[in-house]
């Protein structure tokens, strides 16, 4: 079973060299803590900035350069400020490789609730509407189950949706699955010491298992 | 050619009345117009809809205002931070409606460009869909959302000349910039006032055609939500 | 009757103190050379430019700084450069307080047609489709008969149209003339020591004529 | 980061091919992409479709691909000034489609942006409106106009960086910045290439996502079509 930052640190390897990525609030923001060396990759922050760099010093600390979790950020040399409009013009023009973000439930056709839990939690969509509607492709980042014990993974969506058909790829402590284009999702590899009967326990949509399913691999 | 100066936030505001559409710039607590906010407190207008991506947070930004309840409708993406609001909003005294953070900006770029409406594909499928239009474009749904139309856009930017030409400091560019184009009357309080010929033509973010009044402002606090360094 | 530089003197009396103006090529670009001096104005240019100043000295001249008619110009000082989107943006969003541009024929319904001559002239129409369907205000300088000594102010244009319904006011060398709601032309000024008649017979569309027309007042 | 950087023209331009739609930046000869048009007349490419403001003259700009036949349609707002295009366009050599110069603009920011389509007042009642959607908001007519789908943006740009941002200068802005936003591939040529880092991250024009191969550019003729200075 993974923890949040191995849920991230698997997460990473999805991401190819050049990419222009996108990360959401939580378990997506731990993701850039470990991009491969060798591999190139631009943060874009929604708020209006590309080449988001890591957490500033205590004496470079500007207040008005913040991500879109409102944290206190650095650029990187080659960054580039642009306003809120502009900002959503290129995440729907599809020029981000990759949106990586949290959510509270996922559907087997590809749903994703993760914005407004009806009477509980009204926060707001934020720019989520936005990049799930956009992304070219998208992956999930959550935990397989919520406080409760209840799958995450749903026939359908319960809670108010963020977007349809949108997520491609969900990795959670248990599980790295797809979505599949006709529905369901696929197994494509476990979490180190997870049985595949935990993964099934856990999962209440459509799950297809072909073959073999690999444990996930770390280097 | 113009002069649009005013000597400070009272001054730019003094025609705000009793149920005004405002918009006002920033996200978070970063790049707000402190002045004007502090101004709109003082004069205590009321019944006001705000058009902003975040509602500040309990004693700070647009917060200020909700303590003293003078919104009376918010159009925002993100509410989250913010107590106060959620009590309003809990027990009805705020109303509230909550669109995609995209959408907000589109439609304010869409009132600075004269289009009366825009397509976007964010929301479909959703609540936020609900009584709305939609058209598929090349086998892809969108959304027609209307282009904002508010009696004042409030931004704030780092530096300013009388002419009313704008320049934005990092990422309190944000919304500042697209609202700067969709307010009938525009004002802008800047933390640095030059003269015309004090900015390059080739770096202002915008042009002061947009903009009717402006100020330079004073005590910024400039308050971090969340500070973040590295260990 | 006057000469084309005096079109453009008696047009700048139009120009209110504060105004954002944009000037079309021909006729109206003289106008810049009349404005009162107690008077502000900020010249637009649409490929980009707010603050045109005067053309530069030999020495100042700069192949990247030119106005909408390709002439090499200066910048005043509060001047700001745009891209052609937004430039349109500001003209569509109503920005610009008034717009003088030529015409080959203007209808009494105020309807204008000044880009394209079929068979014989076929050069587009630039900007002014833009300007004309969202100016405030749109006065047109243009000579009050063609070549052929055919009126240019007619019932209906016979020529593609340029945009509807729009033109509010016209100088020729003849006469200024309002276009009014309901239709035709309401004649208010006269030229210098042209007569009523003369303008008449200048005129084939609906011309209304109410008292004394009085001479153009020039200082 | 990104690497974007390509040795010059040919090596920039390579796989545009016969039949593709090229936009091209540039308003009269101020601004065009010197160099990438004298790389597609050696290239002797054909059947392009150009989306340019205009058209060049006779011997520079567009009118040197002109000269050589390679456009079969262009798509313009002015088309003046150009003997030669003229010819071709009597002679139904050439398919011209003239659209009104914010249409155009707007038709490359609303690919740049993801809109499908926008709406514009410019044409409405004139025979750019034939066989197009009007729609009426708040009293005011309006076309359906289609965001342009071009696999090639060609631009040029004062400085640029190897990420691709890119700043230009002056009116030489004008259409590059929209239809840098607006290509499948978008190449830019630039008189200044620095390292990242060497632009100023606020000063940015075009943020590098959008712009897929940078050269610095060399031997900028910077013809001008009417010189006019004061006596």
């Amino acid at each position: 079973m993974l923890d949040k930052e191995g849920i991230a640190k698997r997460i990473a390897q999805e991401i190819q060299n050049n990419y222009y990525v996108n990360l959401g609030i939580g378990i997506p923001t731990l993701v850039a803590n470990y991009i491969p060396k060798n591999i190139n990759v631009c943060f874009q922050s929604e708020n209006g900035l590309l080449g988001m760099g890591p957490f500033p010093s205590e004496d470079a600390v500007d207040a008005d350069l913040i991500n879109a979790g409102k944290q206190t950020i650095t650029m990187l040399p080659g960054a580039s400020i642009f306003d809120s409009a502009m900002s959503f013009g290129m995440i729907h023009a599809q020029k981000i490789d990759l949106t990586i973000l949290g959510a509270m439930e996922v559907s087997e056709m590809g749903d994703i609730a993760n914005w407004k839990i009806p009477g509980k939690m009204v926060k707001g969509m934020g720019g989520a509407m936005d990049l799930v509607a956009s992304a070219k492709n998208i992956i999930v980042a959550m935990q397989h189950v919520n406080k409760e014990g209840e799958s995450k993974l749903l026939p359908k969506c319960s809670l108010p949706l963020t977007g349809i058909r949108c997520v491609k790829k969900i990795v959670t402590e248990l599980a790295v699955l797809a979505v599949l284009p006709e529905g369901g999702f696929k197994l494509l590899e476990r979490a180190p010491g997870v049985s595949v009967e935990t993964i099934k326990k856990a999962t209440l949509g459509k799950l297809v298992i072909e073959g073999d399913i690999p444990e996930m691999a770390f280097n | 050619m113009m002069n649009k100066k005013v000597k400070d936030a009272e001054s730019a505001i003094f025609d705000i009345k009793d149920g005004d559409t405002l918009m006002l710039g920033g996200f978070g607590l970063c790049g707000i117009p402190e002045n004007c906010i502090s101004a709109l407190v003082k004069m205590g207008v009321k019944n006001l809809t705000c058009i902003s991506n975040n509602a500040g947070v309990d004693d700070f930004g647009i917060g200020l205002m909700l303590q003293q309840k003078q919104v009376k409708k918010m159009i925002a993406s993100y509410v989250g931070e913010n107590a106060e609001f959620e009590r309003q909003l809990l027990t009805g005294e705020l109303d509230v409606e909550l669109i995609p953070q995209g959408t907000l900006a589109f439609r304010c770029m869409a009132a600075g460009y004269g289009m009366p409406a825009i397509y976007t594909p964010a929301g479909v499928g959703t609540e936020v869909a609900i009584g709305k239009e939609i058209r598929n474009f090349n086998g892809k749904d969108y959304l027609l959302e209307m282009a904002f139309n508010a009696s004042f856009a409030i931004v704030k930017a780092w530096k300013g000349d009388t002419e009313g030409n704008l320049i934005y400091k990092a990422t309190a560019r944000n919304f500042n910039a697209a609202m700067a184009m969709a307010g009938k009357i525009t004002i802008a309080e800047v933390e640095e006032l030059v003269e015309p010929g004090g900015l390059d033509p080739n770096e202002i973010h915008t042009p002061g055609i947009y903009v009717h009044r402006i100020f330079q402002g004073s005590n910024y606090e400039k308050r971090i939500e969340k500070k973040t360094i590295t260990k």
